[in-house]
């Protein structure tokens, strides 16, 4: 049953995505071109990588608030470990995504050891590891970075954004870490049952901080990708893109209370969102639209599957 | 009662005392508990350091400024016992400021500004509560989704202009009665009744029961939609009322609310003890979370943390908060 | 002593959840100051019936006539009013409101000002609970600290507070000890004699014939028979309700015992399990009885690993073995059938293959990836091996009946081919027929050399299916009896010693 | 201990502490030039306006003064859309669209320097006439940039205004939005360096943060207040969100006559403050201007009347507007508006 309702939504959620694409081509003939399509994805890796991330935890039944202020801290780190301490460029951006790593570790810790509810420990940590990106940063930014380290968030690879194919990377292996192994069957039966996931010998905390870990990981990566987007540091970077990665996951048909959640679905609703924030904005409506009709289509995307779900089974 | 009237066996004498009156109350109120001695401790350190602190004052704008954050998470932690979140309600006092403000300005007798947004709020959010209840749909993906719409609607419509002008009698919370300030007796009055109402009124109470235990409320005859709803609508209501202070604190209204507000409120609902699992917690202790985090904003201040480091102490004493709870239940 | 009309009266109920066919065309009423007692097998529509008499569920077709007059029930709240009280099977309480709390909610006493009224609150729950001669639980303890049994005592406490002229109870008794349900009976006799109806539920025979006056039986929800306790025996009743008779309900293989497999020395935990000796051998079942709180299932976690010793000793095959974890539990060939199947046993919205490997994913997985043929095969051999009743291994265990979901437990850990079963409760809330099935695997196991540690609340499965039987109280064990010894008497003497000085059991 | 050690690094110039104007360095042209830009000359122009967000009064003054200049000019089709947060990436990911959809101009207020630059080279690339105004880019990233005032010249009317009232050594704190906001940053620099030559016996005590939220910002004035006592004898409001907040906390607590507010803000929401006498100077230029300049180098840019090398461009009713640094226009030395004034400007 859950695995027929779980296909169910994501074809419906890919069909709106294609009804969306069809109607946005009509809007603008500017739309539906190659270039603008892979620069969407140029512009949309930041938030995917984290979702990803994000799908797992959901799956568990957890939250990570704190990912935008672990993109923060990171893209600090960034500038300041190749800046102010003189480490070459590669191994400060490697030592970044270790301090990202790192405090997702932190996360985890605090929720496995301590038994914190995620969401209150994220929203702790949230605090945080801004504040701490506020305070080593003391507000400066750090630019004026080589030429070659724009290839990553500016460049291209094969005709395709050097980013986009990180994100498509991410995606594939975590879709079939999360469909096919044992860790993925292991994420399910957490966020469905986490005591007996326990009772059944299965490794919860290691799994889960394994997790919030990989949460650090993958939005450290998007720290650096963005530091090599937009060329410069600042503490700010990343305010608010949980709620965009979270508003993509459960537009991609993952449950908040756990149990449920594919990344091929995550991937489809942000397409869906980007999709709708591009096209919108290319047949003229302003950035406070898109963000009213995004709201509307995630509430309507969820009703409709919702209501889909019942009268198959009833 | 059922069994008056029948013989019952022999009574044998009861094995356990009660606990003292002491170790109940640190069970019932641990995390009140806690946050009040983090505020304590916090005032006797930081007036120690500089006495100006603990000035009248200092008091009145600690307290009174941020009211309004108390107040919208009066009705957040009802929602959050209920089992549900709000993550829409930083964008709603945005709106209803806005209406308040464009009625106040527009020269309506000011008992009608202030009473309308609050109708308003328990309107809007009594819909969220319905797609919640009757959708199925996750509050949390019902109240994400309204955050979008709310906050683009909100530009959307003002066009970001702000409201000036207010007439002088708009402006309740500058007043003082019996020389306190408007908003404390409101904060005051308004976590003191919702208290008793969630501690001594079976409807109250019947919040705690759907937080708990869902299937079993409704076993119990508690009809969970219409609840659901209704703690929406009450939300609204304390929105409302929040917004009003919100609105009348300065001379003009800003059509962009605090950045991350919403995570603000339900921060001090959490923080203050009520479980997001949904089925325990006080409207006390967010009230005690959101004075927490009034004087901490204050107190580093007073104590000349660095600017940059701010943030940084804020997060480590609400994770210390954390922390100490969960040491308190003997969980780590 | 019972009135013939009826109080309460169902006729052609008929229920389908999403388009299975639950409840055909079933009548059924209760009159005033009778024991009705209602059985069949697990799924068979016993808890759907009660649901739909307390107003939780509405049925699709058919009517109820309360005291000659039609009703339609909205919601509990009208079956209430009508006089209708249910004790309900799945334990509906609030974990985190406190005991009297969960007692009165819904109905709170209230002052003449409409406030709830917690003083009168708390002293009628004390005067409920101690009328169910439940002294030492405390009136304002969170119900999340308490054991299964005492919940299920604030649960009946709860259905008694309602003043209820039908007293609905299902399986009230799964998962009390003997003395305890001896203790319930009196009460429920009490209550009958007051004129008071009450439906029965349970799997439980002896119960059946001790207490009811009438019984129903209900087969794959359909209607069988109702008939006075008189007219019928347990055989024929058995039959009614299985569609065949059942050969015996203790089917104990003799099998040769073994050597030591499992031997435990001055094991500690916590205040639950002080200083436990004992050995357990290859081919034995050894069973553990014991009052609610004496430490059986403790002392099987800590074995488990969930909960680890703080001290002494437990050796494998006379090795000394450390077990913190469940992980190392299972790698030293110690499983655990745990007591709350839906909460600590099985995934439930999970498919049944994927329930039946979740203990075993290393061996159907090459590297990380887990062969999705090897598991179906696996776990289709296992539905297979213990006849678990189902449409496909992809079906989701929680649709499954009682007794086929707790099958799909012990499935589960029979894949880490135990050399130490641990089974806590094996057959609670399991029907005569599944029961018979569960203690003929067990007899195949200890045939296999599987060495069983059995924990049951119920006294003649401990009696009939045990080699030796290990009784506990207060955290210690009081006594070891052989088979033979093994008398209803005393393994009651033995559970109740030392009851109210543990720390003299203790030093034992 | 230095008071203020934010900023950006880069160096401060403070002018000189009488009426002495800065000695103009001349500077060749060093902003940047739209690849194969088609001919626009006096066709319409459809622009697109995009602010560091949408949702305050000064934007929204800016975004009036663009809408203003279009419509006199009758040739340019101008819409404003920023993002609803003061966000680089939502910024950058608006114009990206925009320069997809393909305008033929692009005027920005940058949330960030530098963050904005790469996304602003592909509009030039993609040969759209790009204007800054109010925030400025890195310069080749965008063809002209209004400069409202000279960071130095505001740093000084803001302290030579608070050293009038306060005297010669009182003591002042300063409420900012971010520490990161590059325009406040620079303006704080610049009131340090001018503060340390000009009016050396000043006192700065400390300076706060308090987002773009008002209320955020009448509470920190608050604190400032508490924690200081009478030693506090000024508060710089350095955002137009910050001062209105200021001044309404020193009114609340009774404070007026005892502490100085001086601040940038716009005189609408000022005018309760100054006509009760509470505030004597605020600053600010004209943001409506700003806007109306902002539109009119554009025009004059896609038209080919500016070119590089230029030293002054017309703007409509604002008449000739000087080139500084290359590649700025400068709107002139800002305003400051008192009790005499203040009630001739509707902004
Ligand atoms: N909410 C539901 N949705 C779908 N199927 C249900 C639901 N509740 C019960 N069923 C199914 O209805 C059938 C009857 O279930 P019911 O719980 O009434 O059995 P029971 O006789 O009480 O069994 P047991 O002895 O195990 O308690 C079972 O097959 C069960 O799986
Ligand atoms: N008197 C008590 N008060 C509170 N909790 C208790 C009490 N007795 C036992 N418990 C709790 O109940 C749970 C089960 O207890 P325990 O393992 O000792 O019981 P048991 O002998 O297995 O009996 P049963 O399984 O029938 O409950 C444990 O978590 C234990 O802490
Ligand atoms: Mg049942
Ligand atoms: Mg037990």
């Amino acid at each position: 049953m859950t695995l027929r309702s779980l296909i169910r939504h994501e074809t419906l959620l890919a069909l709106l995505l294609v009804l969306a694409l069809v109607v946005l081509s009509f809007q603008s003939d500017r739309f539906f071109t190659v270039a603008n399509l892979l620069n969407q994805g140029r512009l949309m890796t930041e938030t995917g990588l984290i979702a990803i991330a994000m799908t797992f935890i959901i799956a568990t039944g957890g939250i990570d608030l704190s990912v935008g202020s672990i993109l923060g801290l990171a893209a600090i780190m960034t500038g300041v470990f190749w800046h102010n301490l003189g480490l070459p460029l590669p191994v400060a951006a490697l030592a970044a995504i270790a301090v990202g790593t790192l405090a997702g570790l932190g996360n985890g810790l605090i929720i496995t050891r301590f038994r914190v509810p995620p969401l209150i420990a994220t929203l702790a940590t949230l605090a945080l590891y801004r504040g701490l990106a506020e305070g080593i940063s003391q507000a400066r930014s750090v630019r004026g970075y080589p030429d070659w380290f724009y290839v990553l968030g500016q460049g291209e690879v094969l005709g395709v954004p050097t980013q986009l194919w990180v994100l498509l990377v991410v995606a594939v292996v975590a879709s079939i870490i999360l469909a096919y192994t044992r860790w993925g069957r292991t994420v399910y039966a957490i966020g469905s049952n986490e005591v007996a996931a326990r009772f059944s010998g299965l490794s919860v905390e290691k799994t889960k901080l394994l997790l919030y870990t990989a949460s650090g990981f993958t939005s450290a990566l998007a720290a650096v990708i963005f530091v090599s987007r937009v060329s410069t540091t600042r503490s700010d970077m990343g305010t608010g893109i949980e709620l965009d990665a979270i508003t993509a996951v459960v537009l991609g048909g993952a449950s908040i209370f756990g149990g449920r959640g594919t990344i091929l679905g995550t991937v489809i609703g942000l397409c869906l969102i980007q999709a709708l924030k591009n096209g919108l904005s290319l047949a003229g409506i302003t950035g406070d639209g898109t963000i009213m009709l995004i709201g509307a289509v995630l509430i309507l995307a969820i009703l409709a599957s919702n209501l889909f779900e019942r009268s198959g089974t009833r | 009662m059922a069994l008056t009237g029948v013989e019952l066996p022999p009574v044998r004498p009861r094995t356990s005392a009660r606990p003292s009156a002491l170790r109940r109350l640190m069970a019932d109120y641990g995390q009140e508990i806690v946050v009040f001695a983090a505020i304590v401790a916090l005032f006797v350190v930081v007036t120690m350091v500089n006495p100006r602190f603990i000035s009248a004052n200092n008091l009145t704008s600690i307290f009174s400024g941020n009211a309004y954050i108390a107040v919208a998470a009066i009705g957040m932690s009802m929602v959050i016992v209920t089992g549900n979140i709000d993550v829409s309600v930083g964008a709603l006092i945005g709106v209803l400021a806005t209406i308040s403000g464009t009625l106040a300005v527009a020269g309506y007798p000011v008992w009608v500004a202030w009473f309308v947004p609050v109708l308003v709020g328990m309107a809007i959010n009594g819909l969220i509560g319905i797609l919640v209840a009757y959708g199925r749909i996750p509050s949390i993906v019902v109240t994400l989704g309204a955050l979008s719409i709310l906050r683009g609607g909100l530009i959307s419509v003002t066009g970001g202009t702000w409201i000036s002008n207010l007439p002088p009698e708009f402006l309740i919370a500058q007043k003082r009665f019996f020389d306190i300030p408007f908003p404390l007796i409101t904060m005051v009055v308004l976590t003191l009744l919702a208290a008793l109402w969630m501690r001594y009124f079976p409807y109250g109470r019947s919040l705690y029961a759907l937080g708990g235990n869902p299937e079993a409320a409704v076993a119990s005859g508690i009809p969970a939609e219409r609840r659901v709803v209704a703690v929406f609508v009450i939300h609204g209501f304390f929105a409302g009322l929040a917004t009003i202070l919100f609105a009348t604190q300065l001379q003009v209204i800003q059509s962009t609310v605090p950045p991350n507000l919403e995570l603000t409120i339900i921060t001090a609902s959490v923080i203050g003890g009520v479980s997001i699992m949904g089925g325990s917690g006080t409207v006390i202790g967010s009230t005690l979370a959101a004075i927490l985090f009034a004087t901490i904003g204050s107190a580093l201040i007073f104590v000349n943390v660095s600017a940059y480091w701010l943030r940084a102490v804020i997060g480590l004493l609400i994770l210390a908060t954390v922390l100490a709870d969960m040491l308190r239940r003997g969980r780590a | 002593m019972s009135e013939t009309i009826p109080f309460v009266a169902l006729s052609g109920i008929s229920k389908a959840f999403s388009s299975v066919k639950v409840l055909k065309d079933v009548s059924f009423d209760v009159r005033a100051g009778e024991i009705h007692a209602l059985l069949g097998e697990n799924g068979a529509g016993k808890s759907t019936l009660i649901k739909i008499l307390s107003g939780l569920y509405t049925p699709d077709a058919g009517t109820i006539v309360i005291d000659g007059k039609e009703m339609k029930f909205a919601s509990t709240r009208d079956a209430t009013a009508a006089g209708i009280a249910t004790v309900y099977q799945e334990l509906l309480l609030f974990p985190e409101l406190s005991v009297a709390e969960n007692v009165f909610l819904g109905n709170y006493p209230r002052t003449a000002s409409g406030i709830i009224d917690w003083a009168e609150v708390r002293r009628r729950t004390r005067d409920l609970l101690d009328s169910l001669e439940t002294y030492d639980l405390d009136v304002d303890t969170k119900v999340l600290s308490l054991s299964v049994a005492q919940r299920q005592r604030v649960e009946i406490a709860k259905a008694l507070s309602k003043n209820a002229r039908v007293l609905i109870m299902d399986e009230p008794t799964a998962s009390l000890v003997d003395s305890d349900v001896q203790q319930l009976m009196t009460v429920i006799r009490q209550l009958r004699d007051r004129g008071v109806g009450i439906v029965y539920v349970s799997h439980r025979m002896s119960e059946i014939f001790a207490l009811a006056d009438r019984v129903t039986v209900l087969r794959d929800g359909a209607f069988v028979a109702t008939e006075d306790i008189g007219a019928v025996d347990e055989a024929r009743l058995v039959s009614l309700m299985v569609g065949r008779p059942i050969e015996s309900l203790f089917p104990k293989a003799e099998v040769p015992i073994g050597e030591t497999v499992l031997e435990v020395r001055n094991l500690n935990r916590g205040r639950q399990v002080r200083d436990i000796s004992f050995a357990l051998r290859k081919g034995e079942i050894l069973g553990v009885a014991g009052l609610v709180g004496s430490g059986r299932t403790e002392l099987a976690l800590a074995l488990f690993g969930m909960t680890p010793a703080t001290s002494g000793e437990i050796r494998i095959d006379g090795k000394p073995a450390s077990i913190r974890s469940p992980l190392q539990a299972r790698d030293l060939g110690i499983a655990y059938v745990p007591e709350d199947r839906g909460l600590q046993g099985l995934v439930k919205p999970m498919a049944i293959r994927k329930n039946v490997t979740m203990a075993t994913l290393e061996e159907v997985s090459s590297g990380i990836f887990i062969k999705a043929r090897a598991e179906a095969s696996r776990a289709l051999a296992a539905v297979r091996r213990l006849a678990i009743r189902c449409r496909h291994i992809d079906q989701p265990v929680g649709e499954l009946s009682g007794g086929n979901q707790q099958k799909v437990v012990i499935a589960k850990w029979l894949e880490t081919a135990p050399r130490v079963l641990i089974l806590d409760e094996p057959t609670r809330g399991v029907d005569v027929g599944a029961k018979s099935e569960i203690h003929a695997i067990m007899g195949e196991l200890v045939a296999q050399g599987v060495a069983i540690l059995m924990i049951s609340s119920e006294l003649p499965e401990v009696v009939g299916m045990s080699d030796r039987v290990l009784v506990m109280s207060g955290g210690s064990v009081t006594e070891v009896l052989d088979r033979a010894d093994a008398t209803p008497e005393r393994l009651g003497a033995a559970m109740t010693a030392y009851v109210d000085t543990p720390s003299v059991a203790g030093g034992r | 201990a230095s008071p203020w050690t934010g900023g950006d690094d880069l160096p401060t110039n403070p002018l000189a502490c009488d009426a002495t104007p800065a000695t103009a360095t001349a500077k060749p042209y060093d902003g940047g030039e739209p690849t194969n830009a088609p001919d626009r000359n006096g066709k319409t122009l459809k622009v697109v306006d995009v602010p560091k967000l949408v949702g305050i009064g000064y934007f929204n003054a800016t975004s009036k003064g663009i809408a203003d200049a279009a419509k006199e000019m009758g040739n340019m089709d101008a819409k404003t859309d920023g993002p609803s947060k003061a966000n680089i990436d939502d910024q950058i990911t608006l114009i990206d669209n925009y320069i997809t959809s393909g305008v033929d101009g692009i005027l920005f207020a940058a949330n960030d320097p530098v963050a904005i630059s790469p996304v602003l080279k592909k509009a030039l690339a993609a040969g759209i006439n790009v204007v800054g105004y109010d925030a400025n880019s890195q310069p080749d990233a965008r063809q002209w940039f209004v400069n409202q005032a000279e960071f130095n010249g505001i740093a000084k009317a803001m302290m030579d205004s608070m050293a009038a009232e306060i005297g010669k050594d009182g003591s002042f704190a300063i409420v900012t939005s971010t520490f990161t906001t590059p325009n406040q940053a620079r303006w704080i620099s610049e009131m340090q360096a001018y503060q340390e030559k000009c009016h050396p016996d000043m006192k700065w005590l400390e300076t706060v943060e308090a987002q773009e939220d008002n209320i955020l910002s009448f509470n920190q004035s608050n604190t400032l207040i508490n924690k200081y006592g009478d030693d506090l004898k000024g508060i710089f409001g350095m955002t137009s969100v910050a001062t209105p907040a200021a001044a309404e906390a020193v009114t609340q607590a009774k404070k007026c006559g005892s502490i100085a507010v001086v601040g940038l803000a716009t005189p609408n929401a000022m005018k309760p403050y100054v006509d009760a006498g509470c505030v004597k100077s605020v600053v600010l230029w004209n943001p409506v201007d700003l806007g109306y300049a902002a539109a009119y180098v554009l025009r004059a840019t896609a038209d080919g009347d500016l070119k590089p090398g230029d030293t002054s461009v017309k703007a409509g009713k604002l008449g000739e507007l000087q080139v500084i640094n290359g590649s700025e226009i400068l709107l002139g030395a800002p305003t400051v508006f008192t009790k005499d004034n203040i009630n001739d400007f509707d902004f």
